[in-house]
């Protein structure tokens, strides 16, 4: 693959501008986070060239979709681009298998793709002769993510697509997107407000929409940082990788190896030695000047305190910590703050809840 | 005359510029009368008279329809003969004076117009003259039906039909006669054309209508139509005066 | 009173000519009305404007221009004798030509509004999963516009069916070859035939009626959306 | 050329026919349409295909069976003359009356398939913000049903300017109550005066574009939606 | 307002049965929760009348909607429901300004509504002007969320009216619908995936689609009921309720008293004396056997183990405690419950991480 996705734009309209300059990365899924009106849209409509924005420049690998100095611009149609809209935008003249089909005849009937495992993963296996005026918001929205897929496409564009699904719909359809990458290796841009859903899933992130412009970068970087920790609010965290040590098939845990410590998470399916991603909301990690004791909770690990930060509510403070290797982020009050004493450079045991661990 | 008498005249197409004539001379005499004249096919006139349409005076390219009016009750005069209509053989894009029918079997005559003989007088009459001349077999084919005469003259005048039998009174008009030539088709070759009016129920009491019927009989709108190729203007002696 | 030979001729004409002119008419007008309705261009009013305007002349004059520009001094006629095709006047050929040129709004406007009706989203959608213009053309525009082309046909056809005045002036009325239906009725009337006339009409309006409730009935039912 | 006074007459005339018979159209023709778009009756089809049925009758003759209708022994002249209204035949009225049922499918076609378009959901939003079923009508589904007006007004109203068989026979060509510039032009045609007709037809071709042109510059561009 | 909101339908498509009797609060929030198809629209579209429901019985207060024994069922246009439906629905015709107008006028423009305060609260002010065709998804939702607030309804149906918006905007409207039924008691049905959202807001709740059929019931006793937390997976915790006994305007904390202890929350603009409301995850409680010392986590209280059952996942277990007068839940980890030799009747202290407390 190689040179990954390039994306220059710059976007006018009364009352709205929007400036992209971005390289990302060539695998993986991008998160693009911003506010209501902050572009999300309108920036995958031009990668996908419904709109074509003057002066754009757009490439995916070695593949030049636009470059208006060279007066070059790809139609949609020769994008292999695998498009979700925010609004489902199911064909009404065809059911759902027709809706399925189109894309999927139109790729070839790609044998690459899993077309029984993506119906049965998406629950509309019980749909398919339905036309779309016979669903339910929720189903349009899991028919035309299984459109999207069926495709084949060399990048995904997912605008909010799990906006109208319930929490175990949701949990249980974002282990197979995160999965997608892996298998098939298609990068994703990949829309959404809920963080949870970002954190999950995406390896690199933008930030549209904020007080000081565009930001971008890998995942876990963009969520520890403390001076975007407020575009997230509450839901700022840190990602910690590590390597499943061991299993333990009692109580039904597995333990995680990190570079600064270990926790314990919720028994995986995946075998020892095998390279996990987990989020630590920063309001789940409480602090403690000696290690606990006969306490439920499983993780309790040594750090320090780097720096702290003001929050969107005074009584909060977001607090810095390194364990080991690894950066952590901890949501305490001012009160507690004082009460423990704490500055930069303090020995502390952080507790994590594990059950917070996502997974 | 009354001051302020109106009539509406229901006229034959054939009679487009001969009426046009005699109404411009019937007007110097009653100036302050009015008179329309419209013109159409004498079939539709028939039919429209019999659902009361607002004419006062038939002018029937076929004294049949007047005819059947009468029986019908719709008019308050006996039809009368006010001119015997000719055919003439004529083309726009050559000289068809010297041409005669029997000439039509000539196949560069790829179109013939005539008019539709099931219910167009002229079609009929030309129908005849083609079957007297012994050629109706050999043109058949090549006919083309022009729904009244005048239709069946555009064909010809457009070139769309190399030739065709129209009224002598439209081959005589100047527009057409600045074009090609016409030839007359012998009267003995067809059934006489005659051309009948009758003055319409409505118009019984209109002192008007009875005036223009009579200047119809008069020698000065005898001339008129003698000079745009009507003939035989002198009345038959089976048809009595229509006045009362 | 029942129909004659020369009545059935005339009907089997008619239908002839209707389909050819109704086919002829999907054929050329899709593409026309597909422009005038996604096209930016400032000629589409002009376009649309002009399509609607033969209507506004009476047919027989109508008849009469196209009289002129398909005999030997027409431009039509002129293109036509240089192509070796005679001329089109008296042919059936020219009774199709003819009729297109008459019924073409009534085929236009629906189709036109169907495919604006369609707007960009599906069209976008359908871009996005790989297929190109024709394609989504074909796969997405016509199905989703099928109401217009009922209408358009409709319309179209039954226009064509009822036309006279156009076909009367440019057909010269031959038997079996331009005498429709429409001709030949008006030709019992005028001959005062009444008789055949009005079994030729209701026969002709039984069948119509027939054929339009069997279209109608075949398509479906309003759907909620 | 130019115009004389008869054929100012007559485009005045026209022009009172076609703005009366296009606005009765609407009038009569938008409530049919509704429901025959929204109605779930087995009627609607059955009535859909007798709207469209005038159409495959030549012009001049349904003129002929409207003549007789209209008449003294015909069943609308009957009604009329009980009234005390005397006869429709040969008179503005009965012009007003013909054209609207030759020109009523093309009126009715573009206004159903404009009201099914619309779809339920507006007119179901519009029920939750409380407005009664005329209140939507007529804050929802004539808004969105514009195009199909427009579409309906032009086919409507330029057909009943070109239309001529059915004129000529209900209205008897009778200067300035029924001959309207069809007919007039068509008499300029038949009397060999071209020149006339030309002028005639040339100028009602130009005002009718300019009339077209305006009306679709009026319409706002195709939005993306 | 009396007699409160009556339900009873039962519908029936193929694959799908959904029986309803219910019987809602006249005052308050009502939350229709349950997964995608289980037929919260469907419910919604019954009550406003969209569809007839046959044999169906609705009624509000006094007001009887629809009851088919008595032939009765008044149109839509008839209910005074402010519908925001699943799909925005704005008018294309219309401007947003248009579509704002169009209900309000019909409910001749009331002046109890705070028409530019409901603008301004959904941040579209600046879009009035526009067509809907150019608004952004989100702005299209909160154009309909606000369409249906000013038509001054009876009843307010809103189906999933946040789904489209980022946290931050979310965090906006949602104490403004808080307040809604406070200051205009109207009572409300909300549809929504997001337990979060449900918490906050509502005041009592029907759960639908479950495997065991439909339940409703208070939202606190909802939400602390063992038998139905796996149908919140994550998300189960309980309502507690409290006055406000203190500001502390130094650390901006207050503190909350309620029957069995008190906490700490962020500083709340509330005068002392008013009762408010809390909801504490369960995956939030901690617990230890000891008081445990030095430590950031604010709010620790004594509780009793009632009980203890199985979650979703066989390394946690969900342990319903006794905190005074008040229950409590906590989400644990199996190790730990052994490792703590917890039983029923075991005294512990429960450790709540105050900056997870919503507010
Ligand atoms: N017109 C219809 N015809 C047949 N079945 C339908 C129709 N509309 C909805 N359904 C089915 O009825 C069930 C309930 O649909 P409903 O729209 O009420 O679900 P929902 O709870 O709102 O779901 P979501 O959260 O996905 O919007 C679903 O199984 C759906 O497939
Ligand atoms: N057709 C249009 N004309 C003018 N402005 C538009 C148009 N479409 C969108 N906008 C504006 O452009 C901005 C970006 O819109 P866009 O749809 O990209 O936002 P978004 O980030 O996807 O928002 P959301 O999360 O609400 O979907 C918004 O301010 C919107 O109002
Ligand atoms: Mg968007
Ligand atoms: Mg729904």
């Amino acid at each position: 693959m190689g040179v990954g996705i390039r994306i220059r734009l710059a976007l006018r309209r009364p009352g709205f501008a929007l400036d992209l300059d971005l390289t990302l990365p060539a695998r993986g899924i991008t998160a693009l986070f911003g506010p209501s009106g902050s572009g999300k849209t309108s920036c995958l409509r031009a990668i996908a060239g419904l709109d074509r924005v003057a002066g754009a420049h757009i490439a995916i690998g070695d593949e030049i979709w636009q470059d208006d100095r060279r007066g070059l611009f790809v139609p949609t149609h020769r994008r292999a681009v695998g498009y979700m809209l925010q609004e489902p935008g199911l064909f009404p003249h065809l059911s759902v298998r027709g809706n399925l089909d189109y894309g999927f005849r139109r790729a070839g009937r790609p044998t690459t793709v899993d077309q029984a495992g993506i119906v049965a993963m998406l629950g509309i296996g019980a749909l398919l002769d339905r036309r779309p005026d016979a669903l339910s918001g929720g189903e349009r929205q899991r028919v035309a993510i299984a459109r999207a897929l069926l495709s084949r496409p060399r990048l995904l564009l997912l605008d909010e697509p799990l906006a109208a699904l319930d929490a175990a719909r949701k949990a249980e359809i974002l282990p197979y997107l995160a999965r997608l990458h892996e298998t098939l290796a298609i990068p994703a841009l990949y829309v959404s407000h809920a963080l949870d859903e970002v954190a999950r899933l995406a390896d690199h992130m933008v930030l549209l929409g904020g007080p000081h412009g565009v930001h971008d970068g890998p995942l876990p970087q963009m969520l520890a940082r403390l001076d975007l920790a407020n575009e997230f609010a509450d839901d700022s965290g840190v990602l910690i990788e590590g390597t499943i040590a061991s299993h333990d098939d009692i109580d039904h845990l597995s333990r995680l190896d990190f570079d600064g410590g270990a926790i314990f998470v919720a028994r995986r399916p995946e075998p020892v030695g095998q390279r996990l991603r987990y989020r630590i909301h920063a309001r789940d990690v409480s602090l403690t000047l000696a290690p606990p004791e006969a306490t439920s909770i499983l993780n309790i690990m040594p750090a320090v305190v780097v720096a702290a930060a003001a929050t969107d509510t005074p009584a909060h403070l977001l607090v810095r910590l390194q364990a080991g290797g690894t950066p952590l982020l901890a949501r305490i009050s001012q009160r507690s703050w004082k009460a423990l004493q704490l500055a930069p450079g303090s020995q502390v045991w952080a507790q994590i809840k594990s059950a917070a661990l996502l997974g | 005359a009354h001051a302020g008498g109106s009539i509406t005249v229901a006229a034959a197409a054939d009679l487009q510029f001969a009426m046009n004539d005699i109404v411009t001379a019937f007007r110097q005499a009653h100036p302050a009368d009015r008179v329309d004249v419209i013109y159409g096919s004498s079939g539709q006139f028939y039919t429209q008279i019999r659902q009361r349409a607002p004419f006062d005076l038939y002018f029937s390219a076929d004294i049949a329809y007047p005819q059947a009016l009468v029986k019908a009750g719709l008019a308050a005069s006996v039809p009368r003969r006010y001119a015997i209509g000719r055919i003439v053989l004529w083309s726009a894009t050559l000289d068809a004076s010297k041409l005669r029918l029997q000439d039509l079997a000539d196949p560069r005559f790829d179109r013939i117009a005539i008019a539709n003989p099931e219910h167009a007088p002229y079609g009929k009459r030309a129908q005849q003259a083609l079957q007297a001349s012994g050629v109706w077999g050999k043109v058949r084919d090549r006919l083309v039906y022009g729904e009244n005469i005048a239709q069946t003259a555009q064909f010809v005048q457009t070139g769309n039909a190399r030739i065709g039998i129209i009224a002598l009174s439209l081959a005589m008009n100047p527009a057409f006669a600045a074009r090609g030539g016409y030839a007359l088709i012998p009267a003995d070759l067809h059934d006489p054309l005659e051309q009948g009016y009758v003055i319409t129920r409505r118009a019984a009491n209109n002192p008007l209508a009875l005036a223009f019927a009579r200047f119809i009989e008069s020698p000065q709108a005898k001339a008129i139509l003698q000079r745009y190729g009507f003939s035989g203007t002198q009345p038959t002696p089976a048809h009595e005066a229509a006045s009362r | 009173m029942t129909l004659a030979a020369a009545d059935f001729a005339a009907l089997w004409l008619t239908l002839k000519l209707a389909c050819t002119v109704t086919g002829l008419l999907f054929v050329l007008g899709t593409p026309l009305a597909w422009w005038l309705a996604r096209s930016r261009s400032r000629w589409t009013r002009p376009v649309a404007a002009l399509v609607a305007l033969p209507l506004v002349l009476p047919p027989t004059v109508l008849g009469f221009y196209l009289l002129l520009a398909f005999g030997p001094h027409g431009p039509v006629g002129a293109a036509t004798q240089a192509l070796g095709l005679g001329l089109l006047s008296f042919t059936f050929s020219g009774l199709v030509v003819a009729s297109i040129l008459y019924s073409m709004p009534f085929v236009i406007q629906p189709l036109r509004h169907a495919f604006e009706a369609i707007g960009n989203r599906p069209l976008e959608v359908a871009a996005t999963l790989g297929a190109g213009p024709w394609d989504r053309f074909f796969s997405v525009a016509l199905p989703l516009a099928r109401r217009g082309f009922l209408s358009a046909g409709v319309l179209g056809f039954a226009h064509t069916v009822g036309e006279f005045g156009v076909v009367l002036m440019i057909g010269g009325n031959i038997p079996q070859r331009t005498r429709v239906v429409s001709v030949q009725i008006f030709d019992h009337v005028e001959a005062l035939k009444y008789g055949q006339a009005h079994a030729l009409a209701g026969g002709l309006l039984v069948f119509s009626f027939l054929v339009l409730l069997a279209v109608y009935t075949s398509q479906p039912r309003l759907r909620n959306f």
